[in-house]
């Protein structure tokens, strides 16, 4: 099965993500089945044998359109299913942001990631906000805000396990928010193409607990300000 | 070869066209309030438009399919315009990163 | 022109204004660029599963050279290979002969857009040897990458590659207005709009939707040429612009633009269905319904393109219902061409096995496009090789299993012969199964979310799990580009050393069958043909014979 | 682009070239490109106006614009028409030498349009308003430049047939003279939305 393959999700909706890529798949793999085999069924049913002429119809009567008719009408009911299914999970992932715990500046440039976190006044310029090069730690179970902001061209912020995609645009301040379920060391992409080190433009999203991820930024804070 | 433009009075267009032009260019003068100014102005361009397509270029005597020629990419300029309004011109830019 | 018979080698060849000789020259453009855009395809697939060997034929793949790749990839397959080959080749064919009429509306016009087609080509090709190298933003030139040369290092290749996209758009608008105006003055009498065989009708649709189309991209061309040349800001975030308008201008230009290169291989599947199943198209005016409400459809889609983008988010629901409402028209068209097999005699030549496997392998492009329109799902899939599987089983079928069934049906009026019968199935057979070995993979891949456009997936220590899959695909890939070469055997050398054919091979009802094969100057003898019938009047209850043409034109065979 | 209004001429006798509603070939074919045109002025404009929404500041930029200029330039292109279209009239009463002079006229016309474009231009230069100025200039050399390319072609149209019916010697050009006479009032029907959108929407006197 296709779906198989999903890297092992980490998020709270990355379930709802997998589900709706499921039910496309049964979907579609049933229509792909009827349509192939009804190909398959005809070519082998219609050949041309002698003496038997082709059944002649236009198609331009309501008994001959009718099944058509049908058909569509199952076809527009699926599609509004799947726009609803759909329209529900791209609600609660990127139009509904609900109350985060935890807010970080990602700020990305050719061919590198910075991951800001604010100091307690909430500001990212001060000379307390910390800067993670590369390394996105997050503590795990807590809503996490991100906004992303790009200094030149545009990136795509990609975690593939927390089913999380989201363009880096200049010139904007694009605002998303993601959850982690999962302790563990995950990936981070850039997902649009930014020059010629795209493929280099890599990072890595650490979950931590608690009591790890204040560790971390303690540590952090003293890199930076020269164990002062 | 009976061609319509023909059947048009051109001087009367003409001075109609270069009448509504200066009211135009006068009515910008105004400084009226809020956007009436605005849609003034385009309402007079407007009218220009609708004499020159209609009168000049011979729009009044073509058939529908040169019409729907002329509102189908119409059409799609307002649709262009209209659904990317929320997305362009709704977004300030953020420039200190 | 007047001379029709004893012509220079310069007006007969190269300026021609005959239509079927301005469409060879498209034909041969396409299949021209096509050995460059396939010798990209290589590279790309050879640096998927081999990353870290040198390229055979080229050398290292170095990431800076990978973005030409892609970029140029895309460029040629879409806007060198597709649009000839769909378009203006079967247009400029087709249009006169299946109208009767003796040639184009405007054959100089005709002319003047092969040539810019051509310069086009060459400006693109060209940009190979100007310092900096070729445009390197990707097929779609998001800017800000492509605005500035400071972000790639990339200055004349870009306006190069944006002066190159410009031609074709204008010379695609050219030849569209020529097709239409040919198509509403020029018929012969007696063919009214609804005795016009679908062919026609798709190859008008997709002019009408290029030239609405191609508008604000041409636009949005401009304004990029300007950022590049002149330092302005349209696109440039920093400078005041604004990057995400040229993906809306891209886009809409774009969306509309899989539906040019899809039409005319509709209209070629259903004329050739209804002449190898010996039976009238079904639901014709339903064919045709649906076809307008995909052009309308067409043009309110396109920021599926751009879901994550981080555009308007509350803009994205009606947009995804748009998007998953368009498979309703197509679904429709679908239905009707099974329903037209359905109690057929169905006849298994060349260019309805090249049908029957569009109609196979397009199902899976169309059917898997739903996973992206729904914005849900396009979350995660989103430009990763899931899309790139997607829209190779979208396009792959419709420029080439289409093309090769208009090429393999026309060729006998094209040049008087018939192709290799063993040659062209071995060729569908192989193209088949490697074109599906080829891509069906990268759905696995892309699903495990391996991301597109990367230079180097050693980098991506997560991906070594597909590493199998990638080399299976980049041979399939291989051995599909090889296969190839059956083709091109068999087109050059039954040129030559076909069996000569028939005036009608096929018995089918159309006019450019009453033609002679090929055509002369001018199409027809000193008469025109008079249409007296429907295009799809196959095995008619009553009838002796199982078609009836459309015109009982004698032909001027006899007469030469 | 005035070879859409090519008319082809071979051996064989021409079947009738008149649709079914009385257009001609080249005349469907000029309004083709026309509505291939407005699609691509939507682009431009479209985008302006885009822009215009969220930029009030360029009220004030717009009026560093040399808005008598503008006008004289209006009322050139709008001359010009008005004697293309009489020019139109001439070819129609077979009146070819009548009509080159009004044809002359509009192209006199129409070389004043692009020659005070060009006073405008370097004015603005002078300034220091390039089109790297910022996004109204880029806007503004845009849409004047491309507008001023369509104006070009369509001289080069009028003056390709104006050696002909200087000479009496139109012949089969005849109906070319309409077709240009068609595009050449769409190319005037773009400065009428143009004109207002560039200098009339603009914060206080012209300076």
């Amino acid at each position: 099965m296709l779906f198989e393959y999903l890297p092992q999700g980490i998020s709270s909706f990355s379930g709802d993500i997998d589900n709706l890529i499921r039910f496309i798949y049964l979907l579609t793999g049933i229509f792909f089945f009827a349509f192939e085999g009804f190909l398959i069924y005809m070519i082998f049913r219609y050949r041309q044998k002698k003496g038997v002429k082709a059944q002649y119809g236009k198609g331009d009567k309501w008994t001959e359109v009718q099944w058509v008719v049908a058909f569509v009408a199952v076809i527009v009911c699926l599609d509004f299913f799947i726009d609803y299914k759909s329209t529900k999970v791209w609600d609660l992932l990127k139009v509904n942001r609900p109350v985060t715990d935890v807010d970080i500046k990602v700020v990305a440039k050719q061919f590198d990631w910075t991951f800001i976190y604010p100091d307690k006044n909430g500001s990212y310029d001060s000379a307390d906000a910390l800067s993670s090069y590369r390394e996105l730690h997050v503590p795990v179970g807590k809503k996490i805000h991100v906004i992303l902001t790009s200094k030149d061209v545009i990136h795509d912020f990609f975690l593939p396990e927390v089913r999380l995609k989201q363009d880096v645009m200049p010139g904007r301040e694009i605002h998303a928010w993601f959850d982690t379920t999962q302790v563990g060391t995950y990936h981070i992409v850039c997902n649009e193409l930014c020059g010629f080190g795209h493929t280099r433009m890599l990072a890595v999203l650490h979950v931590d607990d608690e009591k790890t991820y204040e560790n971390w930024k303690v540590q952090l804070y003293k890199q930076m300000h020269g164990g002062v | 070869m009976n061609l319509s433009t023909s059947k048009s009075n051109h001087e009367l267009v003409y001075i109609a066209l270069v009448i509504l032009a200066l009211v135009t260019v006068g009515s910008s003068f105004l400084h009226l309030p809020g956007n009436t100014g605005v849609y003034v102005i385009f309402a007079l361009a407007l009218s220009q438009a609708f004499l020159v397509a209609l009168q000049y270029m011979g729009l009044k005597i073509e058939g529908f399919m040169v019409y729907a020629l002329m509102i189908i990419p119409l059409i799609l300029f307002a649709i262009f315009v209209f659904l990317c309004i929320p997305d362009i011109a709704h977004y300030p830019l953020h420039l200190n990163i | 022109m007047s001379q029709g018979h004893h012509q220079s080698f310069w007006t007969k060849y190269i300026f021609s204004t005959d239509h079927k000789m301005v469409a060879r020259q498209f034909l041969f453009l396409a299949l021209g660029m096509a050995v460059f855009g396939g010798f990209y395809a290589f590279l790309i697939r050879w640096q998927m599963a081999f990353p870290n060997q040198p390229a055979p034929f080229y050398g290292a793949v170095t990431p800076d050279k990978y973005n030409v790749i892609i970029t140029m990839h895309g460029t040629i397959m879409l806007f060198f290979v597709g649009m000839p080959l769909l378009n203006a080749f079967p247009s400029n064919f087709l249009v006169p002969l299946m109208i009767g009429a003796r040639d184009m509306a405007f054959p100089r016009l005709n002319m003047a857009s092969f040539w810019m087609t051509f310069v086009g080509a060459v400006l693109l090709i060209g940009s190979f040897l100007v310092p900096g190298g070729p445009a390197a933003a990707g097929w779609t030139g998001y800017a800000p990458l492509s605005a500035s040369s400071e972000y790639t290092g990339v200055k004349i290749g870009a306006v190069l590659w944006l002066l190159s996209l410009a031609l074709v758009f204008i010379s695609s608008s050219l030849g569209g207005i020529n097709y239409l105006v040919t198509v509403v003055t020029m018929r012969a009498k007696g063919m009214s709009y609804s005795r016009i065989p679908l062919t026609i009708w798709f190859l008008l649709a997709a002019a009408f939707t290029f030239f609405l189309a191609a508008g604000p991209v041409l636009a949005g061309a401009f304004m990029l040429i300007m950022d590049n040349v002149f330092g302005t800001g349209f696109f440039l975030p920093f400078k005041g612009g604004e990057p995400l308008l040229w993906q809306h201008l891209f886009w809409f230009f774009g969306h509309p633009e899989v539906y040019v290169l899809f039409f005319p291989t509709l209209g070629f599947c259903l004329d050739i269905i209804a002449v190898f199943a010996r039976k009238p198209v079904f639901g014709e005016k339903l064919i045709i319904g649906s076809t307008i409400a995909a052009i309308a459809l067409s043009f309110v889609v396109w920021a599926h393109h751009m879901f994550i983008t981080g555009m308007n988010p509350t803009l994205v629901t009606p947009f995804a219902i748009t998007t998953i409402l368009i498979s309703v028209p197509f679904a429709i068209i679908y239905v009707c061409m099974f329903m037209s097999l359905r109690g057929g005699s169905i006849r298994l030549e060349p260019p309805m096995i090249w049908v029957l496997g569009f109609l196979a392998t397009f199902l899976v492009g169309g059917l898997t496009g739903i996973f992206l329109g729904a914005a849900g799902a396009d979350i995660y899939l989103h430009a990763t090789y899931f899309v790139i599987a997607h829209f190779h089983y979208t396009f792959f079928p419709s420029v080439f299993f289409g093309g090769y069934a208009a090429i393999n049906y026309w060729y006998p009026k094209m040049f008087g012969r018939m192709l290799n019968k063993t040659a062209a199935i071995l060729h569908f057979a192989l193209t088949f199964i490697f074109f599906n070995c080829t891509f069906w993979p990268l759905f696995i891949v892309g699903m495990g979310g391996m991301v597109r456009r990367i230079a180097d997936p050693s980098f991506y220590p997560q991906f070594s799990i597909f590493a199998h899959l990638n080399v299976f695909a980049t041979i399939s890939a291989m051995c599909l580009i090889a296969s190839q070469t059956v083709f091109l055997w068999n087109f050059f050398y039954s040129m030559k050393n076909g069996k000569k054919a028939d005036l009608n091979p096929y018995e089918s009802n159309t006019l450019e069958w009453l033609a002679q094969s090929p055509p002369p100057h001018g199409n027809w003898g000193p008469k025109l043909p008079v249409v007296t019938g429907d295009p799809y009047e196959y095995s008619k209850p009553g009838e002796s014979s199982d078609w009836k043409s459309q015109s009982s034109y004698k032909g001027d065979a006899i007469h030469g | 682009m005035d070879n859409t209004a090519a008319v082809h001429h071979d051996e064989y006798e021409v079947e009738d070239y008149t649709g079914p509603e009385g257009t001609t070939a080249g005349r469907l074919g000029v309004w083709i490109l026309i509505s291939s045109e407005i699609v691509l002025f939507a682009g431009l404009l479209g985008s302006y106006i885009l822009f215009r929404l969220f930029h009030p500041e360029w009220y004030e930029e717009s009026s560093h614009l040399n808005l008598y200029l503008g006008t004289v330039n209006t009322l050139l292109l709008l001359t010009s028409n008005f004697f293309m279209m009489k020019a139109t009239t001439a070819v129609e009463k077979d009146d070819q030498k009548l009509s080159a002079k009004y044809m002359l006229l509009t192209i006199g016309l129409g070389l004043a349009f692009l020659m005070v474009k060009g006073v405008e231009y370097t004015l603005e230069f002078k300034h220091g308003e390039f089109p790297s100025s910022g996004p109204f200039w880029s806007f503004y050399f845009l849409l004047t430049g491309i507008h001023g390319t369509h104006i070009l072609g369509g001289l080069v149209a009028i003056f390709l047939l104006w050696i002909h019916a200087k000479n009496n010697a139109l012949g089969e050009l005849k109906g070319r003279v309409a077709l240009t006479g068609l595009y050449w009032s769409f190319v005037e029907l773009v400065w009428i939305f143009l004109f207002p959108l560039l200098y009339l929407l603009r914060e206080g006197a012209p300076k």
